[in-house]
């Protein structure tokens, strides 16, 4: 479904990205991992085209997105989070939901203005889809606040709920539990499961490991720009090259 | 000892990412904080060092509590803080980049000779002294960011990272060059992902998980411990 | 919310209070004046002038009995300022009279309101050749730039220089002013060598003063203001520029001399004229300098002094304060009226007819310029 | 009466002149410091084609659409920097459009403006026409707030506050940032356009000395004062400035001290600048106002 | 030629006041990461002071007068930060940018109360320009000349040669770092206001000596020597230098080819260009030391 071919990105005289090739099948949930500064947010960026490829293709379906704009590639339904939660804080909860609908018209001046009926009638559908998925990341109440002022377990909540309003075909979650409280990632979990059911790929960067381990039907490691294992979370555990690049290179180490 | 950290609580803004984290170092102790990536490394020396204010907890040094104090009084004290990556000033020159790492001592003569000694123990440092630090590699760029501990001969240096980025026969180096100056009587507490190379310089280690304390140990225990390996890779 | 409540009231009430300015047993007329702004430089004088004149007024009675008064609106030198101006003189205290604004480019847009309004406007220092067509509502006792800028020609010509550069104000005054300049020199066989605006209000000429002196001319027309000219004058004396300086009446002034601290020695310009001898005149220069001792005399002081007195003499003469009693009885009063700047009689466009002087500097002060 | 009208008709111009700047500068998060130049561009196109002949309403309409050309231009070099960069972009582009009618005199009459603008042919010319001009401006008014508020309350309102939070996150949902941020521009400069025309038709005579920066900044202090991403705080800000500046009129100044006015608006015109900057950046009307915020 | 010389000589003497300005204006976009619109008010505000200490009831001469002015004009320059700036450090640039706006309106009309919106002068008799090759140069723009490059290379030994300048320039390159090593913010940041003011309110000073004085010669010439920043590269001190003295000769040489109306245009088509092209300046970030 995703098809990285040969891709290598490099900034000034370092090379982030150094020839990856990876695919991503129908797996369900997939996991990206490898130490700090190892290259995955960058791969990140390039497949939902915030960064340029130096070279390399990339391949949704049988698109070529390597060289379309972001918004484009959100547009076919390759949807992604970012590291830092990003929520619009100073619009309500559940504008934060609705901004997400893909495909609005609404969005043209022209049915602003001149078929307001339309706007009108999808604008009532996106509303109620967005209190069912307020629903699921349990934020009903919490609608017509400012997003600005939800805690950070519920931003992140509805960061995903966002997502999801784009009705996406692969979400690309960025370190997704990072900084939230073991409840809430029970509760993430159970959310990216449940996503997983109604046939959303996702692919995900995180670090922690036996989250990886319980979730991931299969992974990436990365380290220093090179993919150098792919498979499923209990062979990486006894693969050389991942122990090395988390821990360090043996022979040296004494 | 030197330092003890207790129970310290500490994250950014509306984020928690220490949970009561407890630890302690040794006058000529060199310890080595090590953890999966969001484990909370890099916080706690953040923390310890002034940059950020704890929540809660408390941070004793040499015997007195420093626990609210700002960066600059902890360095005054000879606790010194050498963040990961962008350590140095790329516009400025070596040199100058050396004065200003120096810059809060007192005395610019006893400033002049460390600076000296240290362009003299770096000859490839001092051959670009003029030159804007961001013309050095990296890890003369690491050199350059580690040189702030010769020439303030702090009691205890916290470095973050030392390894990042670099070449392996660069490592080497540099972990040669903190053992050394640990012989000189300066203890060090590091963060390093580079589990093994952190821990066979060290004299301890600590692990955390998640903004938890996990295992502690000397760092032949922790090398040889299963968990270790578990926590990076899962399991 | 109740801090907008309170700062409408107190707008309420400042406009409510003004209604009751005007009182019944005065006569009052509006005037329109840059007191700020980049033309407040000129504002105060023509200010002073006018109250100079309304004393005399008062001082022999008044308008039959009532005193007159004058109510002055600040226009910030904008025609935005001015068309608010008028508009509150004419609607909150309906003066049937208006002493309209300095610069062509503000009275020009105060003057349609005033047309329509059937409201009297006379203008004492404004120029341009399109107030002629504003109306008959509208008057000035100031001569029209045509005059000036066919002065401005002859006075080249007559100095026998065939070869002039050109430079101009980059504002409505200058620009006009500029264009019957080059008419009327063409016209008469003159060539311009180069011909170029310069900006109002810099204070840094050089480049334009090296333009000119790249050209090495005989003479420089140049039609400009008080601080312009007196930047310009000064810069080329630096730059070492021998040229004859040749400008129009808007830099007739001590101040301009002032300013240019000696550079404007030997400058040559004309001016709407009128004798500086008649017993109007010297009146004048005494009333002017027993009122604001020390004071120089302010540029179109004159104009303003005579406007305010030729009011008064209409205004007395008026059958009622209607305007159009008040318009045929300026007609009346202006016919051969000679004030401070000479006859003051109107033609069919209110416009009055002028002779031109020549002015110079010399030894630090201006005079008249003889052969 | 005519002077309340005539106040209440510039508090008008100046209330749709504020509102197209909140669609930039409130809705979007563009902060333009040029938006005088659209004006006057409205303005000039206008004037000009009015002087020619042209039916008023016909010469309108194209103002506006010349402003609206003239903003699509200016969007799209200028949107490809972010923050105060583009606001000194556009505040330079200003200074060029208003040069450009200083110097350019076959065409603008230069620093001569032009006069005798005539006024739509429905509405009498002079103070006879005053009462409907009000109500024209009254209407258009109407319209454009509310087409204003059609606008902000629709997605396509939303999706600019999306970009306005964040463009990252509205790239990421799928928003074409630049392009609504084009759209915003070209929406804004139309509607200053308008705004522009009202003037210059209303007031008869317009010259290059009215499209300063002095009033970008007015108008800036208009909307930022009313509220800045709210619907009627523009024109609130804009009732208050207008009401404001003519009410100094009446203050019982005495002659000598009358040029101590203009600077002592202008004082106070920074010191509230300042202020909303420091007490209450968000203006006289919130944009939260009826959101819960904790 | 001389005619072009000439222009050349004009260019450099109006630049290198601009460059005055200019590297202010650059450390403290450099220290604080915004575009202070006020700062062409202490440009005014030190001429204008200067002013007020020569005539009555101060009579000052002219040499005594210069010193206390400029330490006003610092006080001003300190003050903006300490009440409007420091508060709104760290939130929103473009609050900043519109509090620096009202900051220039407020001080520029304060000046207009004062004194009013006249032309006024120091009332210096002009005297005539040394002539040499051709070119001719008053006494009054070579103290300007001679006043820049004293004032810059004092600016260039304080940045280059002391802590104080070295922990400034640090500061502009890596504030968090610069915080992490003990640098005293505090005084690096009254440094930057203090020199930054004392620049501008020399330049105004040496402008009106030159010319005139007007309530509107700050706004002008900051926005030439904000243009003269972006061709450095924001936050360059070099840069700023360069792109003084670069707009000071490309608007007075453009006089030979354009309307000298246009004059101005020249400015603001260059800073429009250079906005769109060059965001990072000609020099970039890499030229000079910053």
């Amino acid at each position: 479904m995703l098809r990285i071919e040969n891709v290598t990105k490099g900034f000034g005289g370092l090379v982030a990205v150094d020839d990856i090739s990876l695919r991503l099948d129908n797996t369900g949930i997939t996991g990206l991992i490898g130490p700090n500064g190892s290259g995955k947010t960058t791969l990140f960026h390039m497949i939902t085209g915030f960064y340029r490829v130096d070279h390399g293709l990339i391949y949704f379906g049988d698109k070529l997105i390597s060289r379309l704009k972001p918004h484009n590639i959100s547009r076919i339904g390759l949807v992604r989070t970012f590291q830092q939660t990003r929520v619009l804080p100073f619009l309500s909860t559940l504008d934060n939901l609705l901004s997400a609908a893909p495909d609005q018209a609404g969005e043209r001046l022209s049915s602003v203005f001149f078929r307001p009926a339309v706007v009108r009638r999808e604008e009532n559908e996106s509303r109620e889809r967005a209190m069912e998925i307020l629903e699921l990341v349990s934020l009903t109440s919490m609608s017509d606040q400012l997003a600005g002022m939800l805690s950070f377990g519920q931003q992140k909540l509805l960061e995903i709920g966002r997502v999801l309003m784009a009705r996406p075909k692969m979400i690309l979650l960025d370190e997704p539990t990072a900084g939230i409280n073991p409840t809430l990632i029970r509760q993430l979990v159970e959310i990216i499961r449940g996503l997983k059911k109604r046939g959303i790929q996702i692919f995900l960067i995180e670090h922690n490991m036996p989250l990886v381990a319980e979730i991931c039907e299969k992974i990436f490691v990365m380290d220093s720009g090179r993919l150098i294992f792919s498979g499923i979370p209990s062979e990486a555990r006894r693969d050389a090259r991942v122990i090395e690049a988390y821990l360090g290179r043996e022979d040296r180490a004494s | 000892m030197l330092l003890e950290v207790d129970q310290l609580t500490a994250g950014y803004g509306p984020i928690t990412i220490l949970h009561r984290v407890s630890m302690g170092l040794s006058d000529r102790e060199i310890v080595c904080i090590i953890g999966p990536n969001g484990a909370g490394k890099s916080t706690v020396l953040r923390a310890v060092s002034g940059q950020i204010t704890p929540e809660g907890g408390s941070v004793i040094f040499d015997g007195e509590e420093i626990t609210r104090d700002g960066l600059s009084k902890k360095t005054e004290k000879g606790l010194i803080f050498i963040p990961q990556g962008q350590n140095i000033f790329p516009n400025l020159t070596v040199l100058e980049n050396l004065e200003i790492a120096g810059s809060i001592l007192k005395d610019s003569e006893k400033l002049r000779r460390a600076i000296a000694s240290v362009l003299e123990k770096f000859p490839m440092i001092m051959e670009r002294k003029n030159r804007p630090a961001r013309e050095l590699s990296g890890g003369q760029r690491q050199i350059l960011a580690l040189s702030r501990i010769l020439i303030l001969n702090p009691r205890l240096a916290l470095l973050d990272e030392p390894s990042l980025g670099l070449a392996p026969i660069v490592v080497d180096l540099i972990f040669q060059e903190i053992g050394k100056m640990n012989k000189k009587g300066i203890s060090f507490l590091l963060v390093e992902q580079n589990a093994r190379k952190g821990l066979s310089v060290s004299h301890r280690g600590y692990v955390l998980e998640l903004g938890k304390n996990r295992l502690t140990g000397t760092g032949q225990e922790l090398l040889n411990n299963q968990d270790v390996q578990r926590l990076y890779l899962g399991g | 919310m109740k801090k907008i409540f309170f700062l409408l009231t107190g707008f309420c009430f400042l406009f409510s209070g003004a209604y009751a300015l005007a009182g019944t047993n005065e006569v009052v007329v509006g005037a329109v004046t840059p007191l700020t702004g980049k033309l407040a430089v000129y504002g105060e004088g023509f200010q002073q002038a006018m109250l100079l004149a309304l004393d005399e007024v008062n001082a022999s009675g008044g308008i039959n009995g009532k005193p007159m008064k004058i109510l002055f609106e600040d226009n910030n030198s904008t025609s935005k300022g001015s068309v608010s101006g008028i508009q509150k003189l004419i609607a909150i205290h309906k003066f049937p009279v208006i002493f309209g604004p300095a610069a062509s480019s503000n009275f020009l847009a105060v003057c349609p309101i005033a047309q329509d309004n059937k409201v009297i406007l006379i203008g004492a220092e404004s120029a341009a050749s399109a107030i002629s067509k504003c109306g008959s509502y509208v008057f000035r006792v100031f001569p029209s730039d045509l005059g000036q800028g066919k002065g401005v020609a002859e006075l080249t010509d007559n100095l026998g220089y065939k070869e002039v550069v050109l430079t101009y104000v980059n504002n409505d005054w200058g620009v006009g002013l500029a264009e019957v300049f080059k008419e009327q020199f063409v016209k008469n066989g003159g060539k311009l060598i180069d011909e170029f605006a310069h900006d109002e209000g810099k204070t840094d000429y050089r480049s334009e003063i090296l333009r000119i002196k790249k050209e090495s001319p005989k003479a420089v027309v140049n039609i400009t203001y008080i601080k312009e000219g007196a930047t310009m004058l000064k810069q080329a004396y630096e730059t070492g520029l021998n040229t004859q300086w040749l400008m129009g009446s808007a830099s007739k002034s001590p101040k301009m001399v002032a300013l240019a601290g000696g550079a404007a020695e030997g400058v040559i310009g004309t001016y709407p004229t009128f004798s500086q001898e008649t017993p109007q005149y010297r009146a004048f220069k005494e009333a002017w300098a027993k009122k604001y001792p020390g004071k120089k005399m302010p540029i179109f002081g004159e104009y303003n002094y005579d406007m305010v007195k030729l009011t008064a003499k209409a205004l007395k003469g008026a059958k009622s304060m209607s305007p159009d009693d008040i318009r045929a009885a300026l007609i009346k009063a202006g016919k051969g009226y000679i004030g401070v700047t000479g006859d003051k009689t109107f033609d069919a466009n209110g416009d009055i007819s002028a002779t031109y002087g020549r002015w110079t500097v010399k030894g630090g002060k201006i005079g008249d310029y003889k052969k | 009466m005519d002077y309340l009208l005539h106040i209440l008709i510039v508090a008008l111009i100046y209330g749709i002149f504020a509102i197209s700047l909140n669609l930039e500068l409130g809705y979007t998060g563009l902060y333009n410091f040029g938006h005088v130049a659209f004006f006057g561009i409205g303005a000039y196109t206008s004037a000009l084609l009015g002087l020619s002949g042209l039916p008023v309403s016909l010469s309108m309409a194209l103002g506006m659409a010349a402003a609206g050309v003239a903003g699509a231009l200016l969007a799209i070099p200028a949107l490809r920097l972010t923050g105060d960069f583009f606001g000194i972009a556009t505040l330079v582009f200003a200074e060029m459009v208003r040069l450009f009618f200083v110097n350019e005199r076959w065409l603008t009459k230069g620093p001569m403006g032009l006069p005798g603008i005539p006024r739509p042919s429905w509405i009498g010319e002079g103070i006879a026409g005053l009462p409907m001009f009000l109500l024209f401006c009254i209407l258009l008014t109407l319209l454009v707030a509310l087409t204003s508020r059609r606008l902000a309350t629709s997605p396509f309102g939303r999706a600019l506050k999306v970009v306005r939070e964040d463009e990252y996150v509205a790239q990421a949902l799928g928003k074409n940032v630049l392009s609504l941020k084009t759209r915003a521009i070209i929406f804004g400069s139309v509607l200053a356009g308008l705004a522009g025309c009202l003037w210059a038709h209303y007031i008869s005579y317009i010259s290059p000395s009215d499209f300063t920066l002095n009033e970008t900044i007015l108008v800036l202090l208009c909307v930022v004062l009313g509220g800045k991403g709210t619907n009627w705080g523009p024109v609130l800000g804009a009732f208050i400035i207008i009401f404001f500046q003519e009410a100094l009129r009446f203050l019982p100044i005495p002659a000598d001290f009358g040029r101590l006015v203009a600077p002592l608006q202008g004082m106070v015109y920074g010191f509230v600048l300042i202020l909303i900057m420091l007490k209450r950046p968000e203006g006289i009307v919130s944009e939260y106002r009826g959101l819960r915020q904790c | 030629m001389t005619y072009y010389a000439q222009l050349v000589l004009n260019g450099v003497i109006a630049g290198s006041i601009y460059a005055l300005f200019a590297v202010g204006l650059t450390m403290v976009y450099g220290v604080f990461r915004f575009i202070n619109f006020a700062h062409g008010e202490l440009i005014a505000w030190g001429a204008y002071l200067v002013l007020l200490l020569i005539n009555p009831p101060f009579s000052v001469p002219l040499y005594l007068a210069v010193l206390p002015a400029l330490l006003v004009t610092m006080a001003i320059g300190v003050g903006q930060d300490r009440y409007v700036y420091q508060p709104l450090i760290h939130g929103n640039r473009i609050t900043l940018l519109i509090a620096s706006i009202g900051v220039s309106y407020l001080l520029r009309n304060t000046i207009r109360l004062i004194w009013g919106s006249d032309l006024m002068t120091y009332g210096i008799r002009p005297v005539r320009g040394i002539q040499f090759a051709g070119l001719s140069i008053t006494p009054t723009q070579i103290l300007m000349i001679g006043a820049a490059v004293f004032f810059l290379g004092a600016l260039y030994f304080l940045l280059t040669r002391t802590i104080l300048g070295k922990s400034l320039r640090a500061v502009a390159d890596n504030m968090e770092l610069a915080a992490i090593m003990g640098i005293n913010m505090k005084k690096v940041s009254l440094t930057v206001w203090i020199l930054a003011s004392l620049f501008a309110g020399a330049g105004g000073f040496l402008l009106a000596l030159d010319t005139n004085l007007e309530p509107m010669m700050g706004m002008t010439n900051m926005i030439k020597a904000f243009a003269a920043v972006l061709l450095g590269g924001a936050g360059n001190v070099w840069g700023a230098l360069v792109g003084g003295l670069f707009i000071g000769i490309a608007e007075n040489v453009g006089v030979a080819f354009f309307s000298p109306g246009y004059k101005d245009f020249i400015s603001f088509a260059l800073i429009f260009l250079l906005l769109i092209l060059r965001p990072k300046g000609i020099f970039g970030v890499l030229a000079g030391v910053r």
